[in-house]
């Protein structure tokens, strides 16, 4: 058994390691893992670079372009979890009682984002296509995603730019209703059904240099697993358990649409450079970068 | 004639301060100052502390807090103590690096929790430094403090008396900065704890107060998440009270 | 300074006016025990002592003697150790205060106790850097009791004494030693009429038979002749002697001697001396 | 002889412990204790640091975190020193709300930001009021305990000339615990600058040292973060200096 | 308790024992200013008075005098309102003592000066309680410098001054309020034997002058006899009243009334009774 310590999460997004692990697939593949879970996502970066953990389960695309462009060879995803409107992940909610029926109806709306320079850069980019400009005629703050609930139930923001299952939780509990989802693909990838490809399970280029072998065991492993996801609605079981969902959403809350690298189609691999070139054109990635460089296929 | 029974009373002081707090919280709740989703009532919050403290597993949660709490606080405890009264001894000495001890007494923990991943690696290692590191800065820095404000009599009649310098620290510097130090390891106790919790809700951690109360956020749990906050503050006035205890023991004549 | 030039003139000397061989010159009488030479002190710049120089006699009790404010506690704190000073040396025997087991009772005498150890554990404290047994020690506050008649429950902390007794267990700390050198500065200030009498006749029988150098500082004038085989008296500040006189009357004395017309003498002397240099000096 | 020259050396001690600090990181960046990607160079980070006030946003960032900081200990300091007294002069009062100090000292500010969010809303405010309550129980706290630790003699040799128990603690009482009291202070200007920063950080902000270091890490700017973590302790050492120098003047009697 | 039973006592008078209208029965000599009824106050379970009664005279001094630990300080703490008491009560002029203007030089006079303060704002301090302005208690000051002669420099720090020296801005401090009542205890301990003379008879002289009710506590039994109009002579613990000695010698006094055979005889008196009193009790 290779001891493989990976870092998470703890979101719906890393469902597919829990799969794994709780359907003995990485057992059944020679490994043993160990769950890390981290908070932060800079964290597990770090953790990453540092050799302290070889995998990570979710982490979100921008990060992993940002330590590869200074970095290169730092890490590769080995799958990615794309959102739009059909797989939400993003969106727009707003508070109860709220009239608003598109995202120009936020004019004059205090917004709160969820927090780091990806989220409200991606957020400000969306209203901003949307026709609103910042600070005429609306304003927002990122906060962290523990209050979204309580700040739109007690009114403290009329809207949020927020992320599932907050948004789920949110909706479910009467604080909010959702407004429009999957506005990174509508609005910045410019399709609705474009995949934005904001996070994914990804693997230190020190482990897969050092012990190829294993790297493939345990891809194969999470391809089982993401398959599962994908077509097994049982999964959603582990999703209280592991991953900060209450039991009463995990039935209904929107997954990610979960991809192997090697199944990304042509198209899947354009919106993704995309989606990362639009991070650097907000400076929330340092320079350009390949994306083809930061995929590995298994 | 009516002493014993207002002494008797006098046992129930602090549970006055209790009283006070819940008090304040029911007003706020029935008031509602928040709203009642926000801020669950105490009774919401008691039934469901109580149920976790019973069963569940706030009771597991609150003591790997603990115990993480008090693996921390030993370590600052047997570096600052120490450390404190030498620093304390030598003005020179302290001044020197005084920059040090406020530089980092300025420097959140959630800020160098990135520098003790890289030095102590992922496990419980790091949340135990960062907080015995953060604990043991506040201590060493009251007991200089106490070393520097002793009274300096007291170090001149050891001293006559044929103490070392050595001597003079351990028999009469120490004692003298006594009250300080207890100062400084109430401060330190406090914030081992706050760290610690802090390191859980930050660093990740599967288990403590501090995942607790995020993972309660996350899912909007508010009976949850206040009955975790109740415990963690009831645990830092419990521990609190061990060294009051001790203090009152020790320190009889503080002010003589 | 003095005492970081004195070798360089030393070396210098045959260059120098200093006659060739006088690296040491024979300037205390034989018997000395305590030198004090070129001690110099000041406070805010105002000087206390200028070169001050003085030889105590071993075996003998000197009484100090001099107005408040002239430099009796900061002399003595000095000659302990304890305060530092700006040059001059003070040696005994020629050794540093370091090698000397000395004994000092405190005019601060309360702020000089520890509150945190009994009264009965302040006075064993100081056997412990003499290498002497708690049991030892023990008997030997034992002894101090019965000889100086103690009725101090000495197992209460000093903070639950009076003053007189926190007093009278400041002055059994110092001598459960057994010191070579004794300081007292103001030692029966607090204590009651009855024990006063009792210390100053058992003191100085003890003191005298122990053959220890004592330096005893006092402002009751029959006290510090009854007491010394020499009174040194000083003037204002800057502090010199004004006079040391020699106190040769018999011992053991008792309180008949007090009438007598040696003693009566030696103290009018003393008296007079004192005026005059009081009179004199500038206000502190 | 040397001693003007040892005097003019000794205003460069707290120079030593910068030294100390930058020495020992060197020396792990050099060793590359850390990956150069996570832990920058001291002179990249200085680079960063002089572009970054001279020219840069860094100088803003600091600017505001500093009146933020200072608004927040103002309030603090208001309201811990007269209460700390107050409380401190009366043990039994003192002991009855000891609870709630000790529950909200060992609470991590973190914890408590969404209820001052209910309270205060999302703007400055809630960053200034957690600020200051935080470093209000810090000084309050050690406020008391100066004021329970006086030396008994004084208050009643005041209490003997006529003073009634509120000149007793103006006159007496708070000179008695103003050593505790600058303990006290430096301790509450710390976590006052602490708990901004960590505001910041985590309650929406669009300026701040405790912002800037989030988005740098979250860029992985490592030079841009430390430099700002750097800035952060050095106003920490610089806000304490304030009280360094005041403190000498106002307490040269401590321990006579 | 007695202090919390009185009224009730009294209330029940008409159905007890009591003689009915005897309210306040006249116990007390006329003149009395300061009365002390049934005070009863132990340490740790040990009383050291209980049950005590004492009348003080209007206008004159009374020195106590007594062993080492029998309560001296403890009596006048109780007395000044500053150490609680488990009954009894202390009445001036049938005043408590928060509506009597005292000075007090405390035993412990170090402690209880001001550090933060300089000596000159020390001796001010009081008189912001009683409306004196700055200048006027600048000019009292300068009457009590001339007064006794002080020659310490008042812009200094108390810790910067010698023991003595404290003592005497303590002394000043008291008497700069032109107290109604002045309790010293043992004021003159640290002074030099100058100082000691001139204050003993400049102040008693100034008291008599200006009726100021005082008790002084003092070992020094010549001291506390020549001071007095009337000497309080304590026992060991528990403490009870040896004898309580008028001393009828003429004013002003001065130094040679020591040897008149009036004044020896009452000194042999006291010291007699001093000594039996101190032979039996027991150790505190
Ligand atoms: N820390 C200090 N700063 C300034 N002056 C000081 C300090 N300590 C002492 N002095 C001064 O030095 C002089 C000598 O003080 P010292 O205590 O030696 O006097 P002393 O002879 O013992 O007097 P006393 O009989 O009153 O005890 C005094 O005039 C005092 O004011
Ligand atoms: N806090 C205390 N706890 C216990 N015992 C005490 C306390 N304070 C004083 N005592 C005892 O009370 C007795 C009286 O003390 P007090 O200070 O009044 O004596 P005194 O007559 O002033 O003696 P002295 O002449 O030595 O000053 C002493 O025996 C002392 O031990
Ligand atoms: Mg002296
Ligand atoms: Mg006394």
């Amino acid at each position: 058994q290779d001891k493989i310590k990976v870092g998470v999460f703890p979101s719906s997004s890393a469902l597919p390691f829990y799969v794994a692990l709780e359907r003995g697939y990485f057992k059944e593949a020679g490994i043993e893992p160990e769950a890390v879970v981290f908070n932060a996502h800079p964290l597990t970066v770090q953790a990453l670079v540092t050799g302290d953990v070889q995998a990570a389960a979710n982490l979100v695309t921008l990060e992993g372009a940002n330590i590869n462009q200074r970095r290169p060879g730092t890490l590769s995803y080995i799958s990615l979890n794309g959102q739009n409107a059909q797989y939400i992940t993003e969106q727009f909610i707003v508070k109860n009682g709220s009239t608003a029926k598109t995202l120009a109806d936020l004019k004059g709306a205090k917004i709160l984002s969820a927090p780091g320079p990806a989220n409200l850069g991606a957020a400000k980019a969306v209203l901003k296509a949307a026709g609103l400009e910042e600070g005429k005629d609306y304003s927002i703050q990122e906060q962290q995603m523990g209050v979204h609930v309580g700040a739109l139930q007690a009114g403290t923001f009329d809207a949020g730019y927020t992320l599932e299952p907050v948004a789920s939780v949110a909706i479910r509990n009467g604080a909010a209703r959702r407004l429009e989802a999957g506005v990174i693909s509508t609005y910045l990838l410019g399709r609705k059904e474009a995949l934005a490809f904001a996070a994914g399970g990804a693997l230190s280029g020190e482990f897969l240099a050092k012990q190829p072998a294993v790297a493939a065991r345990y891809a194969a492993a999470w391809a089982k697993a993401v398959k599962d996801v994908d077509t097994d609605p049982k999964v959603r079981d582990l999703l209280p358990k592991y991953m900060n969902t209450s039991a009463e959403i995990a039935p209904t809350v929107p997954l990610a649409k979960i991809v192997m690298v090697k199944d990304l189609k042509a198209q899947d691999l354009t919106d993704f450079q995309k989606f990362v070139d639009i991070g650097v054109a907000q400076g929330v990635v340092k320079g350009a970068v390949d994306t083809k460089s930061m995929v590995k296929a298994f | 004639m009516t002493k014993p029974f207002t002494e008797r009373l006098r046992v129930l002081t602090p549970a006055i301060g209790v009283l006070v707090l819940v008090g304040i919280w029911s007003i706020a709740h029935t008031l509602k100052i928040a709203d009642p989703v926000l801020l669950p009532s105490p009774g919401e919050t008691f039934r469901e502390l109580w149920q976790g403290l019973a069963g569940g597993t706030l009771a597991h949660d609150a003591w790997t807090t603990v115990l993480r709490t008090l693996y921390s606080f030993a370590i600052a405890l047997s570096i600052g103590v120490p450390l404190g009264i030498v620093l304390g001894a030598s003005d020179r000495i302290y001044r020197s690096i005084e920059f040090v001890i406020d530089f980092f007494r300025s420097t959140p923990a959630s800020v160098v929790f990135p520098l003790f991943l890289v030095l102590f690696g992922t496990g419980e290692k790091t949340k135990i430094a960062v907080a015995a590191f953060g604990a043991a800065l506040v201590i060493l820095f009251n007991v200089a403090y106490g070393v520097m404000n002793a009274r300096k009599q007291r170090l001149l009649a050891a001293r006559v008396m044929g103490a070392s310098p050595l001597q003079v620290m351990v028999d009469v510097t120490v004692w003298e900065s006594l009250p300080q130090t207890f100062v400084g390891i109430r401060s330190g106790i406090s914030l081992a704890l706050v760290i610690v919790i802090v390191a859980e809700m930050f660093i990740g951690s599967t288990d403590g107060l501090g995942h607790r109360v995020v993972n309660a956020q996350m899912v909007f749990e508010m009976p949850t998440m206040y009955a975790a906050i109740f415990t963690a503050g009831l645990l830092g006035y419990v521990l609190n009270l061990l060294f009051i205890v001790m203090e009152r023991r020790f320190v009889h004549w503080s002010g003589r | 300074m003095a005492a970081v030039l004195q070798p360089e003139a030393d070396l210098a000397a045959p260059a120098g006016a200093l006659p060739p061989l006088a690296r040491r010159p024979p300037r205390f009488p034989p018997g000395t025990h305590i030198t004090i030479e070129g001690l110099t002190k000041s406070f805010a710049g105002q000087p206390v002592y200028q070169g001050f120089e003085l030889a105590l006699p071993r075996a003998q009790l000197t009484s100090v003697f001099g107005p408040n404010g002239c430099g009796k506690s900061t002399l003595i704190n000095m000659m302990a150790g304890i305060l530092p000073h700006e040059g001059g040396q003070v040696l005994f025997d020629g050794k540093t205060v370091q090698d000397t087991r000395i004994g000092y009772v405190f005019q601060n005498y309360r702020e000089a106790l520890f509150p945190w150890r009994r009264a009965l554990d302040n006075i064993l404290y100081p056997l412990k850097f003499i290498g002497v047994s708690r049991a030892e020690g023990l008997e030997r506050i034992e002894q101090l009791v019965q000889e100086f008649d103690v009725r101090v429950d000495l197992h209460r902390y000093p903070y639950e004494l009076s003053g007189g007794q926190q007093q009278l267990v400041s002055i059994m700390r110092a001598l459960v030693v057994e010191p070579e050198v004794l300081f007292m500065d103001e030692p029966f200030s607090a204590l009651d009429y009855e024990l006063t009498l009792l210390m100053r006749e058992r003191l100085q029988k003890v003191l005298h038979e122990r053959k220890v150098t004592t330096l005893l500082v006092s402002h009751d004038l029959e006290e510090a002749v009854y007491m010394a085989d020499k009174v040194l008296l000083l003037t204002r500040r800057p502090t010199t002697i004004a006079d040391f006189v020699d106190v040769p009357l018999p011992r053991p004395r008792d309180t008949g001697m007090l009438t007598s017309d040696a003693f009566v003498a030696l103290k009018r002397h003393c008296l007079a001396v004192f005026q005059q240099a009081v009179r004199g000096g500038v206000p502190a």
